[in-house]
């Protein structure tokens, strides 16, 4: 037999930890930030000649887009004021995606949210504003919590696809609200605008100190750095890595999945829920089809946008308030229809979900390996 | 330097119904001299609008706003004119009270008034003595022109009866057709909306050889053989009048109301199929509501549950806040409020 | 021999790779490897798992296309950009992972693979023609089943006969007898050798059986870690050659001794009953007593059952009815029955049943442990240097090939998967131990460390319960034998004393 | 009836002609996305693809005069956004719900801004064909102006079934969705297939749009599509991948939306918004009713990620 000289046998298991570079060390972060600006650029080049096209200059698009989502304080406040729903109505989607599940039905669980929100604080009139707001809190958080767990129950126990039917609960859950408050929650004097009670003034939360962005955006942040913990760096989060991963690999090594699917469904939907409790106690003092404003929607793009991160959802979300914002100054300045913004994101989503492929493929982040 | 003006629209300013309705009055402000229009569509009944009339303050100097939807009202607008009381906020449609800011205002239309002219040219001209009735929701508003529009086919032929289906939005395309087909498929031959676009009903049931009334704009053009009339909005005529006053100095009443005599609201031209007849009543009725003093909703009158809603010898002019309350559709009408 | 319109130029074809390189990213895969397969020969290409061997043979087919080199066939260079292409030089392959539609029915699958596909497609003649192809083949296979519903042998036979439908005239097979039971294996490969003395076709083999090697190849090519190892002639070979040729001088695990007494029951299942994904019963009313000490096999052909049983003890499919009792207690699969009664599962496929590909392997490694100290502080916060540290000192013990702790075990080969799930557990104290087909598909170095840890368990007193389809490891292992038919228990025999003709006879059910 | 109403029996007139002038959209958008995941890939966009086919069928109408030149526009518009889609989603990594998403927007939002001057004008619409000419109840007549869409789409249906069995391109698609590993090892390009495919869905979505404008409701506006595009992709699943199964869905869906506006002609009135959600309701209904925990999604094509 001839043999050839197979190479000595190197040291199994780990290879020893090279020195690594800069490259190497923060080439990944720098591909994270690099590559999602160049989209955004691109983007932003392509909407330009779509405007040029009809007749618009460019520059002073890109002017007024600027000014109208960062130029000024008050622009970022309209920005940051935009975004706040989004962050929370996002993890109503990035959640349970972390289970593998696609669930599109945020809206449905801000509106169950709102609903459930005010019809404690009007049960409840008698109580200090701390304990209403508190209870509201609650309430939001249980009202969209249980109806997304509705979907994931319905999936666990019926085997029913959680997109369709969380979908459909948007739809249910938008009759029901109008249902109730154009029927029995009506207050007598709302006349042309069917709404429940209002909760009182008092019991509002306001702004957050110095700024006119009401409390809605902490309550996102904070929500959002919990979500990212929580599926990072907790047991909990670990359990469902694996079964999003995996769901005979988390059986096979005992994971309740059916006890995973309900309660993340349940912490999605508390979000989203927790979205409406704050259009309810920090903008409209009232539930009506107001809320039905869309936000669950963007919060889906928002989710997949930041790849169902919990902690890149905040950047994602202040970019589309941003964009937003902006597009009430290119309505007035430059005369362009208010559906030039869904264009625009539009080709920014486009974009980057294009750009997606180009991770890891740069070759001078690559570094030696 | 020049008054810039805000205009906040809640849907598209070219649906062809309520918001363009608007758009034209602003155009006919654009067309003034040292004025600066400054206008955004789209923009939902959230803390948005808010942002948007700041952004308008802020960023564009407005000095004057007009938000246009119901919803902007309470609490958008009232805390925005909190916030700047300075400056002028005319909203469309809100009910202004004494606890409201004074620098915020509120105008509206009796536009009911041009319903009951289209009332009684539908009621000469059904045959079926059916009309129908596609509106969003069942609210007052919407109420008192279903009830000005039978209570005026009452006054053509006794025997009216007035169909109406709520599709339970205001923009829903698909459901405005069907309600008219149903409709149509009830019988009836006449019909009118209050929905934000009538155009899908408009084309749907001139389609179906039945003929319409139309609303907020002039349809028709969608369908010159159907079209009888229809009851228009005027803000051209309005909003300059609106700025003169401002430039006069005059004041606005915060709570400003008016219909066809104050040119706030008017009535389409008549189609070609409406009849002598009804031209010279509805003709006749139109130049007593210019004059003043006719009343359309003068008791006795019952609701369709056999109540007695205005009794007798009790006359409710429009000016009347009770009628801005209406929760009961008139008898005659087929269709329940809840 | 087979049917078809236009003779083709029939006739066996050489195939020859010239100093192929391929790099997967930064990883080389391939390195400068030379291959001769003579016209008319059956080649047999060995490998420890990961050596390059599937890589090989996909850059041979266009399915990947080489960083360099080039592929002769007939000794004439040919670029081939893509399967499409090396089917029309009369190229075929098996891979190694089922490449028939399990949705379609047989036929369909037939049908589709011809490159001529009509636009529309007569069912009625083309059944007919197939009818007529197939009563000319050694063995059959049920042409309107749908191939999810056929045993893995059934499909594996399903591959070649396609093969052979399509009129190869060289033909690659990547570990083609893994899921057919010994004597299957002899009947496909006796069948496909026939042909090539006949001068019809040339055979690329690849595998992991010497026994098969021996029996039918003229000449084997070894690779190792990508790169040519060695090759030459069956005839001037023995096994233990081509072992070290295979792992150069890396040291084989030795099986420990069969030690220590057999205990109380510890594993019992009354009257199990299961259905599979149709709705079918595949497990029928099984009750078995695994004692701690004792290594009960199951044996059968695939398709019987044995993945429904093995999936209800997993968790991973709710019984219709019966019970399992562990040291008494009634079991559900949960994870705290599991931690309590020390249960370890070893499934086949492990890179589907029991590991996240695209976790890390460190991740992978502690799915068992992660929610308790050291890996998590206080019941519920990740400690992720125990994860590390864990996880680099199980892969040096049990010789994991990975670049990191911290790469996706989906770029692990599958023999380092199976190791990893080894890893992860046995790692720890063993009770309880149920493995399916573990060393499906597994160079000898990983079967024999796999078959030592599997003893070594079971000297330690954990009750075994090991489903194979390879009775050669049954016999080896097992002290007890049962066989499974039609989701039955059949027969029952002690190893020591088993009788291969009677268990052939009871797996075929007579 | 000899006052020319048909009072009650207006119900089951409502929902029959409804479920054959609503079921359209939905019975285009379900059968294109039937094409195009079976080849594997989920396009949630037709929902945008639905309303620029709306609008370009509208323009190109309104400018050309032909409705028909309209309707083969709002194809054609459809395939190149389906093209779109299909090149973004063949790039490694990319999702193609998310893609899907993002074309919604972007769909939805070119069509309304290029839509804006389409809103007043009317532009030549579809003709009917008169199947009632036997009846002499003008309801029944009404119900029975049935488009020539309709009836394409009723056509399609089984075509697709008999196509996924019989045809060279139902075969290859179904494979490419089952199995990319099989297709490619048969040396066929899935994500060429899978290009074709989508390019199909859309075309047809475009399609389904443009009945919308140019024949029912019959005109173009911003609130023309309340979601049937995407209603219609969640349809698929429900049908599971069946041709038929998606006609008949869609058919039920139009009937249960004709459902709300037909009892309140008739006078059940309370309640009429859940009565309005009744396609929902009826579609989370049946769902719950016919689905297993136990058994996966039956039919759902292997490489589709929705399905996992
Ligand atoms: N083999 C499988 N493939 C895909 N999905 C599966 C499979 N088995 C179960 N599922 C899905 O996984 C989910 C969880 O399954 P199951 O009800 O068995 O969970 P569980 O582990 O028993 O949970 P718990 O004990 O907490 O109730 C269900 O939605 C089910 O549809
Ligand atoms: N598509 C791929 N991308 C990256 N690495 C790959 C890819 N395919 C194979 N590899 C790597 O290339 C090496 C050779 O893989 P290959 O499948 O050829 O091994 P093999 O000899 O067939 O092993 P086995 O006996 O397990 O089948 C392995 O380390 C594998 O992880
Ligand atoms: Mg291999
Ligand atoms: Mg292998």
């Amino acid at each position: 037999m001839t043999t050839e000289a197979a190479d000595p046998v190197e040291a199994v298991a780990v290879s020893p930890a090279a020195d690594p570079g800069f490259l190497q060390r923060y080439g990944t972060t720098i591909e994270y930030i690099l590559i999602p600006g160049a989209a955004l650029v691109g983007a932003l080049a392509v909407f330009g000649i779509f405007v040029a096209l009809f007749g618009k200059n460019p520059l002073d698009l890109y002017f007024y887009m600027y000014q109208g989502a960062f130029g000024t304080w008050f622009s970022w406040q309209n920005t940051l004021t935009r975004a706040a729903p989004l962050i929370l109505t996002a993890l109503c989607t990035a959640l349970p995606a972390q289970l593998g599940m696609v669930i599109i039905g945020g809206e449905g669980a801000l509106l169950i949210g709102a609903l459930s929100a005010t019809s404690i604080a009007l049960a409840i009139p008698w109580a200090p504003p701390l304990v209403v707001q508190i209870a509201m809190v609650c309430a939001g958080v249980v009202g969209g919590g249980l109806w997304i767990t509705l979907a994931g129950a319905l999936r666990q126990y019926r085997g029913v696809n959680e997109t369709i039917s969380s979908l459909l609960l948007v739809y249910i859950g938008l009759a029901i609200l109008n249902h109730l408050v154009e029927g029995v929650m009506r207050d007598p004097s709302s006349l042309n605008k069917p709404s429940t009670r209002e909760i009182g003034a008092a019991n509002m939360i306001g702004s957050i100190p110095g700024t006119d962005v009401h409390w809605g955006l902490v309550f996102g942040v904070v929500a959002a750095f919990a979500s990212y913990i929580l599926i990072y760096h907790t047991v909990f989060g670990f359990a469902a890595r694996v079964a999003g991963g995996n769901i005979r690999a988390a059986k096979i090594v005992g994971l309740g999945v059916g006890k995973l699917i309900l309660m993340i469904c349940f912490l999605a939907g508390g979000a989203a829920g927790l979205a409406g409790m704050i259009e309810v106690a920090a903008v409209q003092g009232r539930t009506n089809a107001n809320l039905a404003a869309g936000y669950g929607f963007t919060g889906i793009l928002v989710a997949f946008l930041a790849r169902q991160n919990p902690l890149a959802i905040i950047p994602v979300a202040i970019l589309l308030g941003g964009i937003s914002a902006s597009g009430g100054l290119l309505q007035r300045r430059l005369g362009l229809p208010d559906a030039s913004v869904l264009v625009l994101q539009g080709i920014i989503f486009v974009f980057v979900l294009a750009s997606d492929a180009l991770y890891g493929r740069i070759a001078f982040l690559k570094g030696k390996s | 330097a020049d008054t810039t003006i805000g205009f906040i629209y809640v849907g598209s300013r070219d649906d062809y119904g309520y918001n363009q309705a608007h758009a034209q009055g602003a155009a006919a402000l654009k067309k003034m001299r040292g004025l600066k229009v400054v206008e955004e569509e789209k923009v939902p009944e959230t803390d948005a609008v808010e942002k948007t009339i700041e952004s308008m303050i802020n960023l564009d100097g407005a000095s004057l706003l007009f938000p246009t939807s119901f919803g902007y009202y309470n609490p958008h607008v009232i805390k925005m004119a909190n916030k700047f009381p300075k400056l002028r906020f005319e909203h469309c449609g809100g009910l202004w009270s004494d606890k409201d800011p004074k620098n915020a205002g509120s105008y509206f239309g009796y536009i009911d008034e041009a319903q009951y002219i289209s009332g009684i040219v539908a009621g000469y001209s059904t045959k079926s003595g059916k009309l129908g009735f596609v509106a969003a929701k069942p609210i007052p508003q919407v109420l008192r022109n279903i009830n000005a529009f039978t209570l005026g086919a009452k006054l053509a032929n006794p025997k009216a009866t007035t169909q109406v289906i709520f599709t339970g939005d205001w923009s829903m395309p698909v459901k405005e057709a069907e309600a008219t087909n149903s409709l149509i498929d009830q019988g009836v031959d006449v019909l009118t909306c209050h929905v934000d676009g009538p155009k899908t009903m408009v084309e749907n049931a001139a389609r179906r050889g039945a003929m319409v009334c139309g609303y907020h704009v002039n349809q028709s053009p969608l369908a010159p053989k159907a079209y009888l009339t229809g009851a228009e909005w005027n803000w051209e005529a309005l909003y300059p009048k609106f700025v003169k006053m401002i430039a006069a100095g005059e004041a606005i009443p915060n709570f400003y109301r008016g219909g066809l005599k104050e040119e706030i609201v008017k009535c389409s031209p008549y189609g070609e199929a409406v009849s002598a007849e009804a031209r010279k009543h509805a003709d006749d009725i139109k130049a007593k509501l210019i004059a003043g003093g006719y009343t359309i909703f003068k008791g006795p009158i019952m609701d369709n549950k056999g109540k007695t809603v205005i009794t007798a010898g009790t006359d409710r002019g429009q000016k009347d806040p009770e009628l801005e309350k209406m929760d009961y559709l008139v008898e005659g009408v087929t269709g329940a409020t809840s | 021999m087979i049917i078809g319109e236009t003779p083709l130029p029939s006739g066996a074809l050489g195939v020859d790779v010239v100093a192929m390189t391929m790099r997967f990213g930064g990883f080389t895969a391939l390195d400068n490897v030379e291959l001769k397969v003579r016209p008319g020969s059956f080649h047999a290409l060995l490998g420890e798992n990961g050596a390059g061997k599937s890589t090989l043979v996909k850059c041979i087919m266009g399915y990947y296309r080489a960083t360099q080199g080039g592929v002769l066939v007939g000794g004439r260079e040919q670029a081939i950009a893509n399967p499409k292409e090396a089917h029309a030089l009369g190229l075929g392959m098996v891979y190694q992972h089922f490449t028939l539609v399990p949705a379609m029915t047989v036929a369909e699958n037939l049908v589709l693979a011809r490159d001529d596909v009509p636009a529309v497609v007569d069912w009625t003649k083309e059944k007919k023609l197939l009818a007529a192809f197939l009563s000319r083949m050694p063995f059959k296979v049920p042409l309107d089943a749908k191939v999810s519903d056929i045993s893995a042998g059934e499909r594996q036979k399903c591959e070649i006969l396609k093969q052979l439908y399509l009129k190869r005239r060289f033909l690659i097979l990547d570990e083609p007898t893994s899921v057919l039971t010994p004597g299957e294996a002899d009947e496909v490969l006796g069948m496909l050798r026939a042909m090539v003395v006949a001068g019809d076709l040339t055979i690329l083999m690849i595998t992991h059986k010497f026994r098969e090697v021996m029996a039918f190849a003229d000449d084997v090519t070894i690779l190792r870690r990508g790169k040519l190892a060695g090759h030459g002639r069956v005839a001037d070979l023995t096994p233990d050659d081509m072992a070290r040729t295979m792992i150069g001088a890396e040291q084989l695990t030795v099986q420990p001794p069969r030690v220590g007494e057999v205990g109380e029951p510890r594993l019992e299942l009354t009257k199990l009953t299961a259905l599979d994904d149709a709705g079918a019963i595949a497990v029928h009313g099984v009750s078995l007593a695994v004692r701690g000490g004792e290594i009960v096999g199951i044996a059968g052909v695939s398709g019987n059952g044995q993945r429904q049983l093995v999936e209800v003890l997993a968790g991973q499919r709710e019984a219709e009815s019966g019970e399992i009792h562990i040291r008494g207690d009634l079991y559900s699969a949960s994870r705290k029955e599991m931690r309590r009664h020390k249960m370890s599962l070893l499934p086949e496929e492990p890179l589907k049943n029991a590991c996240v590909g695209g976790m890390s392997v460190a991740d992978n490694i502690a799915f068992r442990e992660f929610d308790r100290a050291p890996f998590a502080s206080g019941g519920w916060w990740l400690n992720r240097s125990a994860f590390r540290k864990d996880a680099e000192r199980k892969i040096g013990l049990y010789k994991i090939k990975t670049r990191t702790p911290d790469t996706p075990i989906s770029a692990l080969s599958g023999g380092n998967v199976q190791r990893a799930v080894l890893a992860r557990e046995l790692g720890g104290e063993v009770e309880v131990l149920i493995a399916a087909n573990p060393c499906f598909g597994l160079d000898f170095a990983a079967v024999a460390q796999i078959h030592a840890e599997i003893m070594a368990a079971r000297n330690r007193g954990a009750a075994v319960l090991l489903v194979s389809e390879d009775l050669d490891e049954l016999l080896e292992l097992s002290d007890r034998l049962v066989v499974m038919f039609h989701g039955q228990l059949v027969h029952e025999a002690r190893a020591s004393e088993a009788n291969l003709t009677e268990i052939g006879r009871h797996m075929a059910g007579h | 009836m000899a006052d020319g109403t048909i009072g009650l029996w207006t119900v089951p007139l409502a929902v029959f002609g409804g479920a054959v002038r609503v079921s359209t959209p939905f019975l285009f958008v379900s059968l294109g996305e039937c094409i195009t995941e079976r080849s594997g890939r989920i396009n949630l966009g037709l929902e945008g693809t639905l309303i620029m086919g709306a609008m370009s069928a509208y323009g190109i109408s309104y400018l050309s005069g032909s409705p028909w030149l309209g309707v083969l526009a709002a194809g054609i518009t459809g395939a190149l956004l389906g093209a779109l889609h299909a090149g973004i989603c063949s790039l490694p990594r990319v999702n193609d719900i998310a893609v899907g998403i993002a074309l919604m927007l972007f769909g939805t939002g070119l069509a309304f801004y290029l839509g804006k001057p389409l809103i007043e004008p009317t532009a030549a619409r579809l003709p009917a064909i008169d199947f009632g000419w036997w009846s002499d109840v003008p309801q029944v007549r009404a119900a029975l102006r049935i488009n020539v869409l309709f009836l394409i789409g009723v056509a399609i249906a089984p075509i697709l079934f008999w196509a996924f069995r019989t045809t060279r391109w139902g075969l290859l698609i179904r494979t490419a969705g089952e199995s990319s590993d099989a297709a490619r090892a048969m040396g066929y390009s899935v994500l060429w297939i899978r290009l074709r495919a989508t390019m199909a869905g859309g075309f047809l979505a475009g399609i389904g749009g443009s009945f919308l404008s140019l024949f029912y409701p019959g005109s173009w506006n911003e609130g023309l599509s309340s979601g049937q595009g995407i209603t219609a992709v969640a349809l698929v699943i429900f049908a599971r991948w069946n041709p038929m199964l998606c006609l008949w869905a869609s058919l039920a869906f139009g009937g249960a939306a004709a459902l709300g506006p037909a009892l309140q002609s008739v006078g059940v009135t309370s309640g009429y918004h859940l009565f309005n959600a009744a396609p929902y309701i009826l579609t989370l209904a049946i769902m719950i009713i016919t689905c297993s925990p136990k058994r996966t999604l039956t039919g759902a094509p292997a490489e589709l990620s929705i399905t996992r």
